[in-house]
């Protein structure tokens, strides 16, 4: 596939912007501005940056835990998602749902689940609505390699495979769960080949390359759209900080942590250099895109820290819509 | 008024909302073609609608649970069915923390117009797994609104409401009740959510049941009345919203209080009514509230076992006579 | 694999020994005295005397709630199982069982069970307690087409697999899940190829000849109890009546029901003829055999007939085992 | 005697029954090696007793808690963990259905001696998926026991005693209570089943709750007596079987019963024990019983709104005021 230079430029952008959003995450919370826990997605920018940059604004993505640059990536409100985490009434879901939770509806998120798993029936369904309401969008999901062992994922696969639904499985494999290697719980190489039991069409791509997920991406949607199903796509990925909040991921060999946290691997690097190879983009307008970024996410935490908390009685709100 | 089935005042209901409204769709294990529900509510709709949208699916109740989320919150109004009660179990995350709980944690940002239906209850003598009455559960759930749906009129109403409502419903049926008529207009008309019903009038006791045994409620309340005990017959027809005014009421007039449901004791929804009548109307009350239910096992399965663990008429009138 | 005699006579003693059993069931299902539903294993009789030809008795195997032919193949008591369906005391399960908990555990019967998909996280757990304890024993655990599409059908087969357990996975792929033909709920042309994707070996064998089924399973059992892990075998059958007590099974096609139910097909033929020509029987010997059985299952049929029913008080015991 | 953490004291009676008996291992996710529980309560079990006693698993709650029924069954006693109490919805069917049932439904041919821990409760800002206490649902399921210890010298007592239990036991803890620290023997005791604590005599009204209400309102019993209002609090220590003697009595002596647990308020335990108190003790009643408990919504997120969603010892003071 050839890509063009402005899609090279996107996928730069999107990829930095996740990491100058989460990079700031962090920074809020060593300043314990951050109720609760957090999953950081530093380091695995790339899925989210290309697997968004392929899909359009009507289409869907289908979040997990680990949501937030799922969430920025597919064009969230950062002041909205920031002031979320800080559980601020100014976030997109009221304070109501933090971290877990960061959810904006209106860019196409179906939602961010605290259940892991959770999100793969949803999308089922957010596929069986595109298509029986006759629109040409589709859904991309994604979950963990550890979501992978979990019921949900067999029963989703083989719904969506039955009925041919324009629904994208994103399996973001960075080699754990928490704790827990996948090579312990997984007893084949990739998680990808589960779905030849479902015939679903499936490849694993580099996942901290973002073309690379574009490109896969791109074949996919262009299946879905054409109505020809589901497809799997395994993105080999990895964490740069723990699991959550107090985890300092001590449990991975140095060899590993090593390779995968080099320059090398690095997904900001590989897209940024890419890009200016293939002239799409030059150092300055790069470091022009990371200083406006970097000014909005800083922007963005100014205004989170800078609003109000909700009022306590807000906690009686939300739970039911109002009938007609 | 033509008489109805509970059984075809429902399919009617369905049948009518779907006519209405082309976004409200069936779907579930064996609601379709071959079979038409396995107390063949749904037999027929699909030869009038069309297998995409009275849908059989595979046996993943989770995910045909979250099929359902997915599509209500993108525009469809599913109508999924859960073939037995007790199978509930396997669908909990996806009932009590997306469904019920998605538009709270998301702020408001979306909401789940989603009915969920299956059938609880014994007396089929088919054990353990299949008869079942756990409608507590989700009483105790937030989020989540509950109709129970003892009579064929009410049937066809309440199931229209909850198509309409924009809140995910549990719509509760119960395997003894689909054979018993009552006139039920061919029009559209609907029943509120939130609305019990004075069964019958009286002045000595009330009593609140639901499903099967509010049948048996009124035929001791027929019996009694040869003996000059006048009781007064309520049923809620949603649990959620709860019309405890109507209850109330009641009690201060008679002063006295019976539950009878077909749930094991501890913890039933008659466990929650009584502790809610003793809080509200405590000055009332000429004596303790009894509760009839089942005892504390699971359901068996041989006749006389399954005979003794549902509550029978006799054991009703005696709770009855016990406090008058 | 050439096999014994005995072994062939022993095939055809199981096959027949079913097969009689549950024409039985029918029988007393038309004179009425079987409470409740059921769910025939006519048609399926191989399967179930393959599989546990090829076990011992410490041996376990986990049923389903077409379970009958399970338990009396591996050796249950013929009185205690017909008085346990017609819900008597002296049933297996004193009466509080029936049909679709039909279980007997002093001959390594884990349990029936009427939740579909439930017993695979079971016979993972015995298998794992098999391994941990150090036995030599191993765990058959059957389950249907439709089962394998419920969220426990991965989990189990991966747990399994990551911890190389003693455990033969037995899909019952009898084409229908109720009315739902397996084609439409699974888009593979097996199923045991899902199982592939856990790097499982298995294999597809005529669910109709307990020859090849015992031959997969001696293969298997053989894995098993040398420490390499779990199989699964695809047996590929049919049912003789419908799915349970009323369902006349109309929704399938002549053509498909004309080929499964036909003499050629037929499970007993099958292994009679065959044990026949190995000289494994003569056609005299087969007819006592025959004889015997039958004789067996009347005089089961009239001890429980002749039983009495449970107390009704007895419903209150068993729910809990008391503390030493 | 030493001062130790409820977290220590837990982890010292798993160890101790470890080495008690070899047939006791434990399981769930992450519960091993490279983590300890995500609330460290295993920390440092793998190194001891290795990894196949101290076994990670996979994200699999249905399968975890049913491979402890299977192992339960054939002659192991697991220790399962669901690693959040709200992730329990996945695994209903094996605990409710299976585990709960299996006694029963087979008679009494096998008991279920499992221990399944799972911790409930809010107050880490970490939202709907993670903060919930269901507690009601299991004691409205029949054949379960449930352990509610809120203290350090009660968890090791009744670790034991449930592991020694041959049922199957919910052993249930609470986020805020693994830091609370207590004199814990060294030695091996137990804490019985069924038999409340009075944690504090008092004279004019009961409290009786569970988990970190119960030391909110130990606080305000202490603040309470400041003005003369004495006060006796209750502490259940188990659900079921539950001590209702004890409770009862207490209420005898002072007319008056707060009930103080941390669920939303809909069918809630406390639900429960108001209902059968009045049932039991209305002519010593006083005054209406009082429950105190969250507001009928999910969990929210933020700081001020969890806040004004867990009850707070201003709220349980004000209950107790109103009706002394
Ligand atoms: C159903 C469920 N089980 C367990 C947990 C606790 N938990 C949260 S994240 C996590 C690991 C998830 O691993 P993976 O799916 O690989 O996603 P990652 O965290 O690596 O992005 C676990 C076990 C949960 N939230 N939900
Ligand atoms: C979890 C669950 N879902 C649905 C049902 C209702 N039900 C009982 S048997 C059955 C079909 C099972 O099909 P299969 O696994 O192929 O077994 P078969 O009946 O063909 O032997 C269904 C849907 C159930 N008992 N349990
Ligand atoms: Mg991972
Ligand atoms: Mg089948």
């Amino acid at each position: 596939m050839t890509v063009d230079k402005k899609t090279l430029k996107e996928l730069y952008t999107r990829t930095l912007k996740v990491r100058r959003f989460e990079e700031k995450v962090w920074d809020l919370f060593g300043e314990n501005v951050v109720p609760g826990t957090l999953h950081l997605y530093l380091g695995q920018e790339a899925v989210a940056a290309g697997v968004t940059t392929a899909l359009k604004k009507t289409d869907w993505i289908q979040s997990t835990h680990r949501g937030h640059g799922h969430v920025v990536a597919k064009g969230a409100d950062m002041n909205a998602a920031l002031a979320e985490l800080l559980g601020k009434e100014t976030g997109s879901c009221k304070g109501k749902g933090g971290s877990m939770h960061i959810t904006q509806f209106n860019v196409g998120v179906l939602g961010a689940t605290g259940v892991v798993a959770s999100g793969l029936p949803i999308a089922v369904g957010a596929a069986l609505s595109c298509q029986m309401r006759g629109t040409d969008d589709v859904v991309a999901c994604f979950f963990g390699d550890g979501a992978s062992n979990n019921g949900t994922f067999g029963e989703s696969l083989n719904m969506s495979a039955i009925w041919k639904l324009p629904l994208i499985w994103i399996v973001e494999n960075n080699l754990y769960a928490m704790g827990t290697p996948i090579k312990m719980m997984c007893p084949s190489a990739t998680i990808a080949q589960r779905a030849d039991g479902y015939c679903i069409p499936n490849v694993v791509v580099d996942g901290n390359n973002a073309l690379a997920v574009y490109e896969a991406t791109v074949e996919a949607v262009k299946r879905a759209r054409a109505g020809e199903g589901p497809t799997l796509i395994e993105c080999q990925t990895y964490r740069m900080k723990g699991h959550s909040r107090f985890d300092a991921a001590k449990y991975r060999p140095e060899k590993e942590t090593k390779y995968w946290l080099s320059e090398e691997r690095d997904a900001v690097r590989i897209i940024r250099e890419m890009a200016i190879e293939q002239g799409a983009l030059t150092e300055t307008q790069a470091e022009k895109i990371d200083a406006k970024i970097s000014k909005d996410v800083e922007k963005a935490a100014d205004f989170a820290k800078k609003s109000d908390f909700p009022k306590p009685e807000e906690t009686l709100d939300d739970v039911f819509a109002e009938v007609a | 008024m033509p008489e109805k089935t509970y059984r075809d005042a429902l399919k009617d209901g369905l049948r009518e909302e779907m006519i209405r409204d082309e976004r409200v769709f069936i779907m579930g294990e064996d609601v379709g073609l071959n079979w038409g529900g396995a107390f063949k509510v749904t037999k027929g709709l699909a030869d009038e609608f069309g297998e995409a949208r009275v849908r059989d699916t595979p046996i993943s109740e989770n995910t045909i649970a979250g099929t359902a989320v997915g599509a209500a919150i993108t525009g469809m109004i599913p109508v999924a069915e859960i073939m037995f009660g007790d199978l509930i179990t396997l669908a909990m995350d996806q009932v009590c923390n997306q469904a019920a709980k998605m538009r709270y944690m998301f702020g408001g940002q979306t909401s789940v117009p989603l009915v969920l239906r299956t059938v609880f209850g014994g007396g089929k003598n088919i054990a353990s797994h299949h008869s079942q009455s756990l409608e507590s559960w989700f009483m105790h759930t937030p989020g989540l609104k509950i109709a129970v749906p003892a009579f064929a009129y009410d049937v066809k109403g309440l199931i229209k409401t909850a198509i309409r409502d924009p809140n995910p419903v549990l719509f509760l049926e119960h395997k003894l009740v689909y054979d018993k008529k009552e006139d039920v207009p061919d029009e559209d008309y609907t029943v509120p959510f939130g609305q019990a019903k004075v069964r019958r009038e009286g002045e000595d006791v009330t009593v609140w049941g639901t499903f099967f045994m509010l049948h048996k409620a009124l035929e001791v309340a027929d019996e009694l009345a040869k003996d000059g005990i006048s009781v007064e017959v309520i049923d809620p027809r949603t649990l959620a919203p709860l019309d405890k005014k109507t209850l109330i009421e009641s009690v201060k007039k008679t002063g006295r209080l019976v539950l009878v449901t077909e749930e094991t004791k501890t913890g039933a929804t008659t466990a929650e009514i009584a502790a809610t009548v003793q809080e509200e109307a405590f000055d009332w009350l000429d004596a303790p509230i009894k509760r009839v239910n089942a005892p504390d096992t699971p359901v068996p399965f041989s006749p006389p076992l399954e005979g003794y663990f549902i509550p029978d008429n006799k054991r009703i009138a005696q709770a009855i006579r016990e406090i008058v």
